[in-house]
């Protein structure tokens, strides 16, 4: 994993990817699992309550199709890829900003991208990178900006 | 002895074999239990085009099949026998894919049960094949009846 | 980890996987991955040698330890980083259980080359494989092997 | 004391009653598993980018879930609230071990489309210094099913 980096190495219009991943029912448990466990943070594992990203009837009754993934698996993803590129940069001082702008459904294939759109001078030059998440047919899903200072070595 | 618990499996005992479909559950499950975020396991979405088991499961199939011939001590429901067993040695020979969809078939026996610097050993040996005839685990694993040592058998 | 490298590897080449403490958590996320890729239904550990002190001091150990698949599957893992897909078609892994593992234990998947065979279109690689402790002391040990096809004919 | 009984219930300009807790290798650790996210720093001390267990920086919108659930007993109200927009400002990296307090307010609430949308302004601090770690603003839309047709 790459921890620091010392020098502007990314150029306007270098692209980052991260894995394509199936948003599978189960990945939508893990995490809504996940937010009720870390949410009341006892120290015990908690099951979620059924909800909209869990639940085909309450999805359902809430007007939508079937269960769609919470956006803060995509966030996560997206917060994963600049995690391994841009390590403590990103962590201890970064900004990261998405829209969730279309559901994500249960067994579309999503894919993680990123691509430098400025790198603004300064002592400490930053990195401005637009961020998304996109479905198999190239629709948008999970879209934002990220701003990461460049580290001094 | 088959139907009795675990610790009664005597050398030569021939499992009733199991048979399932592997479903996109088990494997990826499995996986997450794991921390392999490889897509491989999680979507066909892969070099292989079809989502797979994690080879390593194969001891979930050891499980599914001492639940199915040790009656007294059905682990996965939560039954449990007189010790806790330690494994020690998991060999896995991975001949083809197990695919989710895959029905498979897992047969074993019991290769051997035998003392050794006090400790207890069973071996079983354990194949899985796919229900149209073909081989695709062979394994063989050894686990501790009990961790406490027996002195008398030193 | 990117793209497999197997290519890069011949004989005496080190391997090496993603280092990683051991948790309680982990211990019980394998759990219930094992418990439910076995049961077919989300299904959650109960109390073991695994998941609870009091229950492996009763059983002779000094506290609960790692199941051995585990950290089983963090050597697999590093195949899978090497390896890709060929590790799934066509491979052997057998490791073996020799020293527990505890919670706190940072630990770090390593392996060497011992052998490649070349034949024909195909290679396999032979490879010696530890799960280290933070002082360098091996506590799971096995070895590996993995077909791959020649570049030429990949 | 609760601000509203449900999250529907939310104005402008309502100060959300902080929340106190200790950041603990669990929270991070199960947060951790829920996405798929294996970088160590989030699972342990001692790793090649730090060597302090950190948090990771998304755990931020769990700060906004313990906030509702304090402060809106009664849950999200008569529909399902759908996240909208998540915008974390990172000032540093957020410790495990210490104990933090997540505060908040109301800064918008508005109508668009037939569907009624709430944005929440929140800081995430260590109790002990008030260093502050993460700021981070929150955009939810309280109903799906938009009432403009209803």
């Amino acid at each position: 994993m790459t921890s620091t980096r010392s020098t502007v190495d990314l150029a306007v219009g270098d692209v980052l990817s991260g894995p394509a991943r199936l948003m599978s029912r189960e990945r939508m448990r893990w995490y809504c699992d996940a937010l009720e466990t870390t949410a009341l943070g006892t120290g015990q594992f908690v099951i979620a309550e059924p909800t909209i990203h869990s639940d085909d009837d309450f999805a359902i009754a809430n007007g939508l199709p079937g269960i769609i993934a919470d956006g803060m698996i995509s966030t996560n993803w997206i917060s994963g890829m600049l995690v391994e590129r841009f390590g403590l940069g990103y962590v201890g001082g970064g900004e990261l900003q998405t829209k969730f702008i279309r559901p994500i459904y249960e067994d579309e294939v999503i894919e993680t991208k990123g691509e430098i759109r400025a790198v603004e001078d300064g002592e400490r030059p930053v990195y401005v990178i637009d961020v998304w998440c996109e479905t198999a047919d190239g629709q948008k899903c999970t879209v934002g900006q990220a701003r990461i200072p460049v580290l001094a070595g | 002895m088959l139907d009795g618990y675990i610790s009664d499996l005597e050398k030569g005992d021939v499992f009733r074999p199991i048979e399932f479909e592997v479903t996109s559950l088990m494997a990826t499950q499995y996986a997450h239990g794991v921390e392999q975020t490889h897509e491989l396991f999680h979507s066909a979405n892969n070099p292989l085009s079809r989502q797979v088991r994690p080879i390593t499961a194969v001891h979930a199939d050891k499980m599914k099949l001492l639940d199915a011939n040790c009656l007294k001590e059905q682990r996965i429901t939560g039954g449990r026998g007189p010790d806790w067993r330690i494994h020690f040695e998991h060999d896995a020979e991975s001949i083809e894919p197990v695919f989710v969809g895959d029905t498979i078939r897992v047969s074993g026996r019991i290769a051997d049960r035998y003392w050794k610097r006090g400790r207890e050993y069973l071996l079983y040996e354990i194949e899985v094949h796919h229900a149209d005839g073909r081989l695709l685990i062979r394994y063989r694993d050894r686990t501790l009846l009990r961790y406490r040592k027996n002195e008398e058998m030193e | 980890m990117g793209a497999p490298d197997w290519q890069s590897l011949d004989k005496g080449s080190k391997l090496q996987g993603q280092t990683r403490v051991m948790t309680a958590e982990r211990l019980r996320w394998y759990g219930d991955g094992l418990l439910t890729s076995s049961a077919g239904a989300p299904t959650e550990v109960g109390i073991n040698i695994h998941t609870d002190d009091a229950y492996a001091q009763a059983e002779g150990l000094p506290a609960a330890i790692a199941d051995g698949m585990l950290g089983a599957n963090w050597l697999a893992e590093m195949l899978l980083d090497y390896f890709g897909e060929h590790y799934i078609t066509n491979s052997r892994l057998r490791v073996k259980f020799i020293k527990p593992v505890f919670v706190g234990q940072h630990m770090s998947p390593r392996g060497v080359v011992s052998d490649v065979t070349r034949e024909g279109d195909r290679s396999t690689f032979q490879i010696e494989m530890a799960l280290t402790d933070e002082e360098g002391t091996p506590r799971t040990v096995g070895e590996a092997s993995v077909t791959v096809p020649n570049p030429a004919t990949a | 004391m609760p601000v509203g009984r449900y999250v529907s219930d939310l104005e402008e300009g309502d100060v959300l009653n902080p929340v106190s807790y200790e950041m603990t290798p669990f929270i991070a650790r199960e947060y951790c598993h829920g996405v798929d996210e294996v970088a160590e720093v989030f699972h342990a001390p001692g790793t090649e980018m730090s060597d302090a267990h950190l948090a990771p920086s998304t755990l931020i919108h769990i700060d906004k879930i313990r906030l509702l659930k304090a402060n809106c007993p009664d849950g999200a109200g008569p529909d399902a609230r759908i996240h909208y927009e998540y915008h974390a400002t990172h000032h540093a990296p957020v410790p495990v071990g210490e104990r933090l307090v997540a505060s908040g307010s109301v800064s918008r609430r508005y109508e668009k489309r037939g569907r009624a949308y709430v944005e929440l302004e929140i800081e995430l601090r260590v109790e002990s210094t008030d260093q502050l770690l993460t700021s981070y603003r929150d955009t939810s839309v309280l109903s799906f099913a938009s009432k403009e047709t209803a």
